[in-house]
């Protein structure tokens, strides 16, 4: 039997509702897998959509963003332009037939520890059914 | 120029925290050998005074000019090491940390995965602090005043104490007076002081001092600005009553229409009032107030040949065309006592409480034993037949409280010594009435709560441990149904009045207060400290603070001590006179910047503006930054279509080589 | 150099036996036209058009690692050998600047990677008999069946492919195959002669070049060049896809301790080709960026080389998308003189 | 179309000392090319035509221009520049001026409601190009070409190119004048190319953007070619940081169209030059299409409308789509 695929996710985490909330699954000991590596923004606004891209280029198999709640951002707005702007780009990776799986967006409050461990649980899980996403890798080719 | 990066690499156990989970020898090898990396070392606690200066001598002897330390949350510790860093001269913002503990060793327990991940961890954290920046936070001048929202006694206390250390302090109440939960209370335990008694004197105290502007019957609408620097706007709304006239002499109150009419919201509805009124006798300040969605002269335009009020007033204090009026100030700070609401009961319909008149709460009964409440301090209730002095008396524990079934998992903290001080007024009063309290666990960890409540139970009360399944009538009785679990009998007992302790709620229009200031909320819907241990005042919102009951449920001494807290800490940049300006704020860079003003639409603080410039000759127009006014969320950036405004420290440079570093292509 | 027969029905023999050589030859990809690699056993079809990225990107590949390094080692890692290709189908025009670019490439300093590859490869060409729209190759000195660069010069003559050899390598290779091949009668060798004649008739839309780099010099500030490039968007179409333009940039791509040097084309129509670290752009506009491309091939090579670096290919003018046309351009540097 | 009231018109505007020159096409040098055309004085205006092969978009010179330093003591040039626009092209203009690209006072915009081109490759594949110059004109519904070889009638849907096809708005949303009369908008055809890629599986579409990326030579025309693809130094050619490498293989030239197609959602007015300028054939056009139509669909908008509008990545509304987020 073939070993497990385990894919490597990284997560773009705004520093006042996920982040806190990441870490207080933390404090809380709330286990989930270790296959998400988180960049910790100021703001989801923050979130350039070709850190997607680029992200997925560089050897990660799940990108996910993560914010606080509408209404609930930190900078009153940050989270309403990241919605729109990972929108569009969710639209376009879809279309060009990168696998909907492997780009998660959530909301997270600072207070759900239990939430963060599911949204951490379904991006691993999404991007391991979508595979190792060597196809895009940036490599460097002609040897 | 810039040195060439040489980087210190520090691995924190945390006792056994991380290092329990994670391999820090293997990491601390690893980080050894990424580029630039000079020193890599790994301690117990790198927090401690000698985790620190293990960094701070690395700095000094190995010239390092970069610093990782990988340890807790950033959020937690990064205050911290940027300290110690400055503390030898290298500038704080030269410093990155990598979550291995909170994101790390807390959360994932295979050993080599949590071993494997903190080494990527560390790896990002050395490629972003290599393109790191030296950055130097601004200060400006804090407006020497401070908000305080809500005047019960946590509003009051703080205010007091503000206003006491020599600032201004804009106190804003919504309701016609203030003085909050607390002025209706009767006694407060364990103590059993007349809670009036050690209020009025504060509520007094707060409308009088002279550093305190105290408005009343008003809202705040909006806050603009930042820490130091808040723009308020408060609506004061409108009366109908010249408060500078009025005298408070009651003649309106009685001559109108309406007399006694509506439920006091005061008495928890137990009494009644007119549609001009007072809220209750001590109110403060003593003037009246028209219920404008009462009043038959605002509700339909007349009130008989000419309002009775107004012929009633000699003092020719009421004036239909008052308006609400706005009110605008700055102030520095922020303090927000906005206090609690009480479980509606109805939510638990087996309680009968929407049925039954003798079935009340907690705090109804505070009105109903107090000498000022609608009774005059007389235990009376009707039992759907007639007024009676009840003598068979329940108390049901918990209503509202530890209990998942209506959203609230949290203790209430309160309910059990207030019923055991209900249980004993109620002894007091009618000597003969037998009491019972039906509970899940008797909560007294308070200075004096467990000697309270042997006490009360010295005098006969009947404590029983089971939760109530249901209430019912018979006859004249309520039977209240309960399983006696420590005996496993089921019990039917009849009563004839049945308080219920319900416990403590985040007001029901938080919200507006949340969208004001950009508050967080904890699960239990309370509003959220910046740390539940070490900033249990402080929000996420530099300079503003948290007092009372709107952070979680809290008894008289606690709210006041948090308020005192509350009061010290905003006391702070008003001391100072002046604040630091975040200095990760961003920033333009203009010779790339096309001046399409993307970034000026979403500012969500208006911070960018754009500027006429000389570029080779030609007028241009690229963005500019106020850097007083940007808090560095980076909504702008992600925007700019050149990537020509950056937020310093999370800057583009700064994060693709992170990303590059977790997505681990070699 | 001999002359032989290649009858139409041992083609795809032929092919088929020569794709066991890592063979290339034209193919269409969507609407682009270039070398691919002929799987083996395959035949290949022969076309009258030309490829829309010329066979200079096998040979000078758009991007290629010039070595590997590591943080914390001196040794660089140095890519080996390509294997030994054929290119069948290769054009003259671009055999040519072929031969045109190996000068620049053997000037002052001698280019490994370039030389290198260029003679491990093998080009047998086709005679043109059908000159596109664009084709002017007569006029700057080569023909529909110039056998410069070329190792084997192929012409279609109907029923059969007439191939002559025309360096060892290409005698060879002809050597190699003579089972499938027969002596050519002196009648196919004239007959290709008359082809190649009716073929330059049919180029109409050329320009003497005689004068021009002459010309150049003394129209260095004249509004021609204004003119000519007002409409021009800056993209590298014209320059990428010359078959002589070989200018390119070497940038290092690092990832975390790692990375390689690699050389990748570059094009002097881009506004950063000249861009200095200071800002200072010494071509700062379109106008001195199409100056330049012409001024490089049909004076300072002329200059350095004695030989004009423009095949004729007229691969510029076909694919721009705003009609910037080099005869066009050629014939006003005329009329300016 | 009436081609002397537009020459008489263009001469008039380029005879005015407040406009530079005026932007127009011309006849190309051979075959059924057209060439922008930079017109500077009256005289100029003979060569200046408007036909069904001028689908070029004239707007894309607006930025492309380049802004030489103004030697001390002088004044830069402040005329205005003129140009003829299509609806597309005019679009453009429009999307211009919400991003302060251009202002307003320094265009003179002259509309010309556009019946549709022709697909200048589809024309020469069904009538090959010669080296002579020939001429299309509208016919009615339908084309005439009009060549060496006399005329002949060519049916509009046998050369119209696809963005025409597709038009919403073929008469101009924006101009200081017009010339000839506002056509009736045609019957909005599917876009049969966007749909027929989502009806793909997920891999299918991926092996389908492969192959067109893979042909990418990164000669960026399209990006040139792009009326609002001007930031004088795009992000895709920095070094620092690198977003995109500047080696050729699928995996840059993927990296690189997604950022492009991404930089122009909510923004592209659907003009199609960077599709028709691609040498590689790549339909770059139906990235942008995709995104366009998400955008108008999901959030009501369209770009390049309103000059006045809020540029649409630059804000939103607390009640955009939000059913993808967790």
């Amino acid at each position: 039997m073939s070993e497990q695929f385990e894919p490597n996710i990284v997560a773009f985490l705004c520093n006042w509702c996920s982040y806190a909330g990441a870490d207080l699954a933390g404090t809380s000991r709330i286990q989930y897998p270790a296959n998400i590596k988180i960049i910790r923004v100021m703001c989801s606004g923050r979130v350039n959509p070709l850190y997607v891209v680029n992200a997925l280029q560089q050897g990660a198999d799940g990108v996910l963003v993560s914010g606080c709640h509408p209404g609930d951002c930190h900078y009153m707005e940050g989270n309403f332009y990241a919605r729109r702007r990972l929108k569009l780009l969710k639209e376009l990776l879809e279309f060009t037939g990168v696998d909907p799986r492997r780009f998660n967006m959530s909301w997270v409050s600072a207070s759900e520890g239990h939430k963060w461990k599911e949204v951490v649980e379904k991006a691993v899980e999404d991007a391991r059914a979508a595979g190792p996403f060597d196809q895009f890798r940036r490599r460097q080719i002609g040897w | 120029m810039t040195e060439k990066p040489k980087l210190g690499v520090y691995i924190c156990h945390c006792g056994i925290n991380i290092a329990a989970t994670v391999d820090v020898e293997e990491v601390t090898e690893y980080a050894q050998s990424l580029p630039n990396v000079v020193v890599a070392r790994n301690y117990s606690y790198m927090c401690s005074d000698p985790g620190q200066l293990l960094i701070k001598n690395d700095i000094k002897e190995h010239g390092l000019n970069r610093v990782v330390v990988a340890s807790c949350s950033p959020r937690m510790h990064e205050p911290t090491f940027r300290k110690a860093l400055q503390e030898v001269g290298l500038n704080p913002y030269y410093l990155e940390m990598a979550n291995i503990r909170e994101q790390g060793s807390w959360v994932h327990e295979d050993r080599e995965a949590a071993t494997a991940k903190a080494k990527t961890l560390v790896a990002a954290a050395v490629a972003k602090v290599r393109l790191l920046e030296p950055l130097t936070s601004r200060e400006v001048d804090a407006e020497p005043a401070a908000l305080v929202i809500g005047a019960g006694i946590a509003g009051i206390q703080a205010a007091l104490d503000i206003a006491d250390a020599g600032f201004k302090v804009y106190l804003v109440e919504k309701s016609p007076s203030v003085g909050g939960r607390m002025a209706q209370l009767d006694k407060t335990f364990p103590t059993l002081d007349c809670s009036a008694c050690i209020l009025t004197p504060k509520m007094v105290d707060a409308a009088n001092h002279p550093n305190i502007e105290l408005l009343a019957y008003s809202e705040v609408e909006e806050v603009g600005g930042f820490v130091g620097n808040f723009d308020v706007k408060v609506r004061k709304k409108a009366r109908y009553v010249d408060v500078s006239k009025c005298t408070g002499c009651g003649d309106c109150a009685k001559e109108c229409r309406l007399a006694n009419r509506f439920p006091n919201e005061f008495d928890e509805g137990l009494g009644k009032r007119s549609a001009i009124y007072l809220p209750f006798p001590q109110a403060v300040p003593a003037k009246y107030t028209i219920d404008p969605e009462k009043c038959l002269f605002l509700t339909r335009g007349r009130c008989g040949k000419s309002p009775k009020c107004v012929d009633a007033c000699r003092a020719e204090a009421i004036d239909f065309e008052q308006k609400d009026e706005i009110v605008t100030f700055k102030v520095g700070a922020i303090v927000v006592a906005t206090g609690f609401d009480v479980f509606d009961p109805a939510k638990k319909p087996e309680y009968g409480y929407t049925d039954y008149p003798n079935v009340i709460t907690g705090l109804e009964m505070e009105r109903l034993v107090s000498a000022s409440g609608p009774t005059g301090g007389d235990i009376v209730v009707h039992n759907g037949e007639e007024e009676i002095t009840p003598k068979e008396i329940a108390f049901i524990q918990c209503v509202g409280s530890r209990d998942q079934s209506v959203g609230n998992e949290y203790c209430s903290r309160v309910c059990c010594m207030y019923t055991a001080k209900q249980a004993h007024l109620i002894k007091d009063k009618i000597p003969d009435a037998t009491v019972k309290v039906y509970y899940m666990d008797v909560r007294a960890f308070g200075k004096g709560f467990e000697e309270f409540y042997d006490r009360v139970r010295r005098e006969g009360i009947r404590y029983v441990r089971g939760n109530p399944s249901e209430i019912f009538k018979r006859g004249n009785k309520l039977v209240v149904k309960v399983e006696d679990t420590l005996t496993a009998t089921p019990l039917e007992d009849e009563f004839d009045l049945v308080v219920l302790a319900v416990g403590l709620e985040p007001r029901s229009d938080d919200r507006k207060i949340i969208d004001l200031l950009r508050l967080s909320q904890s699960p239990d819907r309370f509003f959220l400290e910046a740390h539940p241990k070490l900033r249990p005042v402080d929000t996420a919102s530099d300079g503003v603070f948290l007092a009372g009951c709107c952070q979680g449920p809290k008894d008289i001494p606690d709210t006041v001590a948090q308020a005192k807290g509350a009061a010290a800490s905003a006391l702070i940049p008003l001391a100072r006179g002046k604040v630091a300006i975040d200095a990760q704020v961003a920033e333009v860079i203009e010779d790339t910047c096309r001046g399409c003003g993307f970034c000026v639409s979403i500012c969500p603080y208006t911070a960018i503006e754009l500027v006429t410039i000389n570029r080779m000759g030609h007028s241009v127009e690229v963005a500019r930054v106020n850097e007083a006014l940007c808090k560095g969320c980076g909504s702008c950036s992600a925007g700019c279509l050149s990537n020509s405004i950056q937020p310093r420290s999370f800057r583009d440079r700064q994060i693709l080589p992170q990303i590059a570093a977790l997505g681990g292509i070699r | 150099m001999s002359a032989m027969l290649l009858h139409k029905e041992k083609w795809s023999e032929f092919t088929g036996k020569l794709s066991g050589k890592n063979l290339w030859a034209p193919a269409v990809q969507g609407e682009m036209k270039k070398f691919a690699r002929v799987a083996e056993g395959q035949t290949v079809h022969l076309d009258e058009d030309n490829t829309t990225v010329p066979p200079k990107a096998l040979v000078f590949p758009q991007t290629e690692t010039l070595c590997r390094f590591s943080l914390g080692q001196t040794d660089l890692e140095l890519p080996g050998l390509d294997e030994e290709m054929v290119l069948l189908g290769v054009r003259p025009c671009d055999a040519r600047a072929m031969a045109l670019v190996e000068k620049l490439f053997r000037w002052d300093f001698e280019d490994p990677y370039y030389l290198e590859r260029r003679e491990r490869t093998t080009l047998i060409g086709l005679a043109c008999n059908e000159p596109d729209l664009n084709c002017f190759c007569s006029s700057v000195g080569g023909g529909p069946a110039s056998p410069e660069g070329l190792d084997i010069l192929m012409s279609d003559l109907g029923e059969s492919y007439l191939l002559e050899d025309i360096t060892e390598k290409g005698k060879a290779l002809v050597e190699e195959f003579k089972d499938l091949l027969e002596e050519a009668p002196a009648d196919a060798v004239k007959q290709k002669e008359q082809l190649v004649e009716d073929a330059v008739a049919k180029i109409k839309w050329n320009v003497d070049p005689e004068g021009i780099p002459e010309a150049l010099p003394q129209l260095w500030e004249d509004p021609l060049w204004e003119k000519v490039s007002a409409a021009c968007l800056g993209c590298g179409i014209c320059t990428y896809l010359c078959p002589t333009c070989h200018c390119f940039d070497i940038q290092d791509e690092v990832e975390g301790p790692a990375g390689r040097r690699c050389r990748m084309w570059d094009s002097c129509m881009f506004a950063e080709y000249t861009k200095h670290t200071s800002g200072h752009n010494p071509r700062p506009t379109r106008r001195e960026r199409t100056r330049n491309r012409i001024n490089h091939k049909y004076s300072y090579f002329v200059d350095k080389f004695g030989v004009i670096a423009c095949v004729g290919c007229g691969r510029c003018s076909n694919l721009c998308p705003v009609n910037i046309d080099l005869i066009d351009i050629l014939r006003q540097v005329k009329a300016a003189r | 179309m009436d081609l002397d009231k537009l020459r008489k018109t263009a001469a008039e505007i380029v005879s005015r000392d407040d406009v530079k020159y005026l932007l127009g096409w011309r006849r190309g040098t051979f075959g059924y090319r057209v060439a922008p055309y930079f017109i500077e004085d009256a005289a100029g205006v003979d060569e200046l035509i408007f036909s069904p092969l001028c689908i070029s978009n004239l707007a894309t010179y607006l930025t492309l221009v380049e802004k030489l330093p103004v030697p001390r003591g002088q004044e830069p040039d402040q005329r205005k520049v003129a140009l003829l626009v299509k609806g597309c092209d005019s679009r453009a203009v429009a999307q211009l001026l919400v991003e302060k690209g251009i202002k307003r006072e320094e265009v003179v915009v002259i509309g010309l409601p556009c019946p549709g081109m022709v697909d200048r490759e589809l024309l020469a594949e069904k009538y090959p190009e010669t080296e002579a110059a020939a001429e299309v004109k509208w016919d009615g519904e339908d084309f005439l070409l009009v060549g060496e070889g006399g005329e002949t009638a060519i049916p509009r849907t046998e050369v119209l190119a696809e963005k025409c096809r597709l038009c919403r708005h073929p008469n101009p949303v924006i101009s200081d004048l017009t010339i000839g009369e506002p056509v009736e908008p045609w019957a909005t055809a599917d876009d049969s190319g966007v749909a027929e890629i989502e009806a793909k599986e997920t891999a299918e579409r991926w092996a389908y953007w492969e192959e067109q990326f893979s042909k990418c030579i990164r000669c960026y025309s399209c990006r040139n070619a792009c009326p609002l693809c001007y930031c004088e130094d795009c992000i895709l050619d920095r070094l620092d940081p690198t977003w995109v490498n500047r080696a050729v293989n699928f995996s840059e030239n993927t990296a690189f169209h997604l950022a492009r197609a991404f930089h122009l959602a909510g923004r592209c007015i659907e003009c199609g030059e960077c599709e028709r300028v691609c040498p590689a054939g790549i339909p770059l056009g139906k990235l942008n299409r995709k995104l366009a139509r998400t955008v108008r669909e999901e959030y009501g908008f369209e770009p390049g409308l309103d000059p006045e509008a809020e540029p649409f990545q630059a804000g939103y509304k607390p009640d955009d789509p939000e059913e993808f987020i967790l």
